[in-house]
């Protein structure tokens, strides 16, 4: 199995989730974070001090998937996540050796 | 000059001014939180705004003299004339029938407070959309265009809607069917917000909500009774259905929201009491505990259907000033036309408030029109679609309302650098 | 009728109008994220429903006539036979020593707000784990078995407290006590919180608690001065007193809990404050400053520690209703006694206080335990286990207190369907 | 006793009593998420401290008798001799010339509550690193050695700034330049907060910054206009010179802040009000609405330039209690000197003001300085170096402000234990 | 080593500590998550407008183990997180190429 | 390609950008965490009630890197988030099977 993280932008968090659901995937996990890269921050002025704040919102997007399906599930989320605009973030996979389904302890595929 | 009845307008002037930072902060718990900063200076700039140009001419042409019913003249223009001994007369009387008097200050004051909500409860409707810049010049032209004319209509002697007789104790005329029809030509110009019934837009805070809930309905005490200027039973009726009908609202929305929804919520508690305060505000002075009662529950249940209509009309009046303040305020300003006791009331009276209520309704709806529209087409009333996008309190303002990283350290990247060249101009409100 | 007195009694309702959204926000700032919005309902319910209650017979059942010292008459239901000419004696008396008159409308606005209060004091015992239904009713029938008839004893003539001379200033007996101990009863009916002593339960916003607290302590000035219905040196001495013993207990909670837990804390300062203002209440019309000060630290220091109990005794009184307000009324009322100047204090004036407090504690309690245990019996006062676990605010009010997800968007995926069918009716309140 | 005065007042007092937690939330506001509660403390323990204080022995030395123009007797200690029957004059005269007599124990009340903020409103140059024990210590000092004298000077009969003939209506000059300068004296002492001038230090809420400005503003009215202590003409203009140098300054403020950082900001209209407040207060009873007007946008634009000095200077006055208050406060004392109506002003009284300005500066830079080093060098006046960087809320109070952990459990790991042993006394407060 | 990641109900931290405790571990780190799966959301309803929430609050569980515990490791997990509800989440574990200790530059096993 | 994780002090952000920045590093994703571990929670007071904490608040970084400069980039990290006392974190890497540039689609290195 694989386990592929998108960092995007918030607003696409509903295409992406969409996008999944009409390939078959029914379950992700979400978590705020910062991205910093070539998008450029803002400038925040707070009585006369400038600050300039450098990290911009993102969202973090995982999701388990079958080994065959990866490559597929990866290219179906960078489509729905795209704006064409610079910040638009990654996606990678990584391997995952055991998945576990909690309530029912069922392993591999069957956890999905 | 009365003592008593200076002092009771004085602190009743307080009490309403208490109300436009409680209504920017029951807008601004409603927004999301990218901008509810944009939302909180929209009504708080109206303090800044409206009370100058109130001194500079608005009290002139609300309540200088009359000309030809419609406006006043420019005889007390920058308070000429005005001083520390200058009087005005209250509604209240001696033993001798003479009315009181109180000092013209206290009364000054207490009618720039009106003036300064007025234009700060349109705001709600436009939320999250609109330059800030843009949004300052719309208060000036308005309230000059707009609210000092009808204001002078309604209270000053001489006043057409004055002279016909329209009961409009507290400003629900002149305030909340004012605000609420501007809004509504507003958002017809502005436009909706990117994402109108699809994206969630849920109140990022409604304890904030339920904050500017406490101090509208706490100030609204003052703009009630203190519109008597001056203090006797009439003001004390005031003040009790003030609080009768509130209480009456936040019942009769909650049932319907209950009965169409499924739940009894927050926002609707704060809301009902809002349309409560709007209904009884030109009628509770002519109403019994029975009128209060019957005016809330109608204000609550009515405005609790008229905030769904912007879906089904497609207008997106963000925050519902026109499903509360306008649909609040024809309610309460036709009802005491009904229910008005002391032989007042009945379908003569009605059709006076009537009167009242339709023809500031297209007045205010076609000059606020031409004022927006002029605003859209010269400098620009609407933001850019990105920095709508990105919050309006970030592109604009150049803020970030909270900041709640973990408490041992930020997770900013930032350098002060006040002594630095300002940042660059692109930042446009 | 006397304007001064009118209008200081009109502006001490708008005070105390904002104590119970103080109330709420106080308390709701206490509770966790997940139950906010169910806290501040259960306090702001209040205003709705009291309000009305009081109106139709509330105010006829506590102030008309008097019934064997137990009740008053129905004479004054629906408000009858009271306009805006209406009069009451205030305490205040003129150089000819006759009572001054104030409008009636006030002394019953200013009354209503206390009866509204009142209940809402008792819902942060109840904290995240009620039907607010279920609640509803509950308030309704314990103003009208409970509320009514402890006020009448207490503050009508003809009450049978009033009548024995219990000095009840501005409410220790009718308001405080009866609060806290009708709060036990309810709790002890209720039940405890899921993972009461063993799950974390601190506030989720302390300054939530102080903004209640700033509220609370203002509108406690009209709370307590306005109780003489006038102004003169007592209603000032009151006025002092109550900042002297609300600082006094300041001082007196915060040295108890940096001697006993190591640190000086917020929610201890906030705490020490109501204590103080709840101890001064019955009391500070009548002591002079020190007596204040002293009331005020034994107040402070005593809750300080009374709040702890619940741990030891294992009634899970979520807010601390028994051990702030039951534990510095009693106080309050009882060092009144010994405190009072004038003459007036002494044993004999102990003896009385103390019956006072005694059996308005014993009444209370029976009765609310009763009409607590009658809830729950027939349609349920306590939520699912289920939705406690998930918050009664989403799980009873359908709503979430906070959004604060990321500016540029949020996180939920959300679809606005006003216009379509309501939700399911399994949202239960 | 005249009943109007006395009531005023007395509401007055409520009203300043709320500018203290409106102070505290204002402040609070401004800080990082993690010294918040810290924040609200030092302001909110004032009420605590200086109440009491003021009964014991500083109402006497303040406004008892004279002693060489520097302090007053202790024949008042402990309010010893006063009764609810004993007066003070008001400045407001009946028709006979004869001054209005209002209870003493309202003047002694409204008084105290300046007293209580004067120290309050310096905390803000001191957020996030003092011990708070030994602010404390450093605010019951301050006011015995700095404020109870300085009030003595200005506004008692006999005090040489009071004899002088120094226009100070409201303590532009015994409270607000008061408070900067010994801000400025204690931030010398205390030092900077680690990371100045390099790590980001945003507000973390800048809603709770408008909550406490709204509560600032609301109370100031009590604060001004009840300083005439009894209404009339002069009562009324005071109020209504607050609101328009107040909204002067806002529009002041911003256009500097727009011109030269590019956005009009919330904290920047927030900040503009107070600096407008505080300019008007020794003035506004003296000047025309065009005198107003100026002193708000002279104010509100040179403290918007202020603000940016420490930058440059050097010195970490937090929370700009000098750029605001001081620069505020010498504004409005000088300028009322220039543009005082009814014959006053002028270069003589110019002059007059001057010198109770910089004899003010002087005397509490030089005592202020000596009681912050001595605590400094004593008890410690600074926070450790781990405390300030954890963040003095959890160090220093052991509570966090917020937990808006996820509505369906908390991430905290905790066990209840209040019968337990207290916390380790390492908690140092 | 590996890395095992868990997305489980929020009221579960407690127990989940307690177990991994008792099984000698004492080390973990955790975030706030949101997920989405056969879990249903929950209605909102604000001024008559309804939302569907369909994200449902979760935390992500972080454990460093060495090779021979892992497996051991999710079962103690998957065991201490289980309510037998559905939400319960998902237990998975990735295979680490290098860990440190930050305090020590201590790597492998003894970075734990 | 790797993922390097590193989980550290809050308040050594700033250091650890700056530190990647000048060896050549220029995005990384950022969430809040908060960890257990030997470092010491803390005790707070709420009326009587006395509440252990021990949870701490932790940041948590995440870099894509090349494979070659891996082992480089993790001493870069640790030696910026150093501070010496307990609680300073972990870092550690796993192998990653795909990057995506989202805006572009590129893929392996280019992504970065
Ligand atoms: N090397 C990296 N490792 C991890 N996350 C990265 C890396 N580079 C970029 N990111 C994430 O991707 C987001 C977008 O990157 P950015 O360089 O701004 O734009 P783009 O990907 O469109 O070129 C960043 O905000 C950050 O969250
Ligand atoms: N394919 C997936 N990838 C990542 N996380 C998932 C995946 N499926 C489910 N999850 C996570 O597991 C949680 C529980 O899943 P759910 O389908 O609701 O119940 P269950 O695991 O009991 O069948 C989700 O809320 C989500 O956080
Ligand atoms: N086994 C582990 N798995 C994942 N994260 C861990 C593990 N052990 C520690 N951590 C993380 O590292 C942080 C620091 O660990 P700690 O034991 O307190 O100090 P140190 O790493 O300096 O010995 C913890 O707060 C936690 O976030």
């Amino acid at each position: 199995m694989k386990l592929i993280t998108a960092v995007v932008k918030p607003h696409r968090l509903d295409e992406i989730k969409e996008a999944l659901q009409a390939f078959g995937v029914h379950g992700l996990t979400v978590t705020e974070a910062s991205g910093y890269g070539r998008q450029r921050g803002h400038t925040e002025v707070y009585r006369g001090a400038e600050y300039t704040v450098d990290l911009v919102p993102k969202i973090r997007i995982e999701v388990l998937a079958e080994d065959d399906d990866a490559e597929q599930l990866i290219d179906v989320i960078v489509k729905a996540a795209r704006t064409g605009k610079i910040g638009d973030g990654k996606v990678w996979s990584l391997p995952v050796e055991t998945a576990v389904r909690v309530r029912t302890g069922e392993r591999g595929p069957d956890a999905l | 000059m009365n003592g008593t009845d200076t002092g009771f307008v004085l602190i009743s002037a307080a009490l309403v001014m208490v109300m436009t930072p409680g209504l920017a902060l029951f807008y601004g718990g409603m927004v999301r939180a990218k901008s509810v900063l944009n939302m909180l200076m929209m009504s708080f700039i109206s303090l800044g705004i409206v009370s100058i140009l109130w001194v500079l001419y608005g009290y002139s042409l609300a309540f200088s003299g009359d000309q030809g019913g419609f406006i006043g003249n420019l005889d007390a223009i920058g308070l000429k004339g005005i001083d520390a001994a200058s009087t005005v007369d209250s509604f209240v009387a001696g033993a001798n029938g003479e009315p009181h008097k109180i000092a013209a200050f206290a009364f000054i004051l207490f009618q720039m407070l009106f003036a300064v909500i007025t234009p700060a409860l349109m705001s709600g409707a436009l939320a999250d959309r609109v330059k800030f810049g843009a949004w300052m010049i719309f208060v000036a032209l308005w309230v000059t265009l707009v609210y000092f004319p009808v204001a002078h209509w309604v209270w000053a002697p001489g006043g057409w809607l004055f002279e016909l007789g329209v009961i409009d104790f507290a400003g629900g005329t002149a305030v909340h069917i004012n605000a609420g029809i501007g809004a509504l030509a507003a958002v017809l110009v502005v436009g909706k917000r990117i994402g109108f019934k699809k994206d969630p837009m849920r109140p990022h805070s409604l304890p904030l909500v339920m904050i500017g809930t406490a101090l509208l309905w706490f100030g609204w005490f003052g703009f009630n009774a203190g519109s008597w200027l001056g203090v006797d039973g009439t003001t004390a009726r005031m003040a009790i259905n003030t609080q009768i009908a509130t209480a009456a609202a936040i019942i009769g929305w909650l049932i319907y929201e209950r009965i169409r929804h499924g739940a009894f919520t927050t926002l609707g508690a704060c809301s009902g009491a809002v349309a409560g305060l709007v209904a009884i505000t030109p009628s509770g002075g002519h109403v019994n505990a029975f009128g209060a009662i019957l005016i809330g529950i109608v204000a609550g249940a009515v405005c609790s259907w008229a905030v769904s209509l912007k879906y089904k009309l497609g207008y997106d009046d963000s925050l519902d000033v026109v499903g509360v303040h306008l649909v609040g305020g024809v309610l309460g300003t036709l009802l005491v036309g009904l229910l008005a006791t002391d032989g007042i009331g009945g379908l003569d009276q009605l059709g006076k408030q009537a009167t009242g209520a339709f023809s500031v309704m297209g007045y205010t709806f076609v000059v606020t029109w031409i004022i927006a529209f002029a605003i859209q087409k010269t400098i620009g009333f609407r933001a850019s679609e990105e920095d709508e996008m990105t919050g309006v309190d970030q592109a604009l303002h150049a803020e970030t309302a909270y900041d709640f990283s973990s408490a041992a350290g930020s997770h900013m990247s930032a350098t002060t650098s006040s002594v630095a060249a300002p940042v660059s101009k692109k930042v446009e409100a």
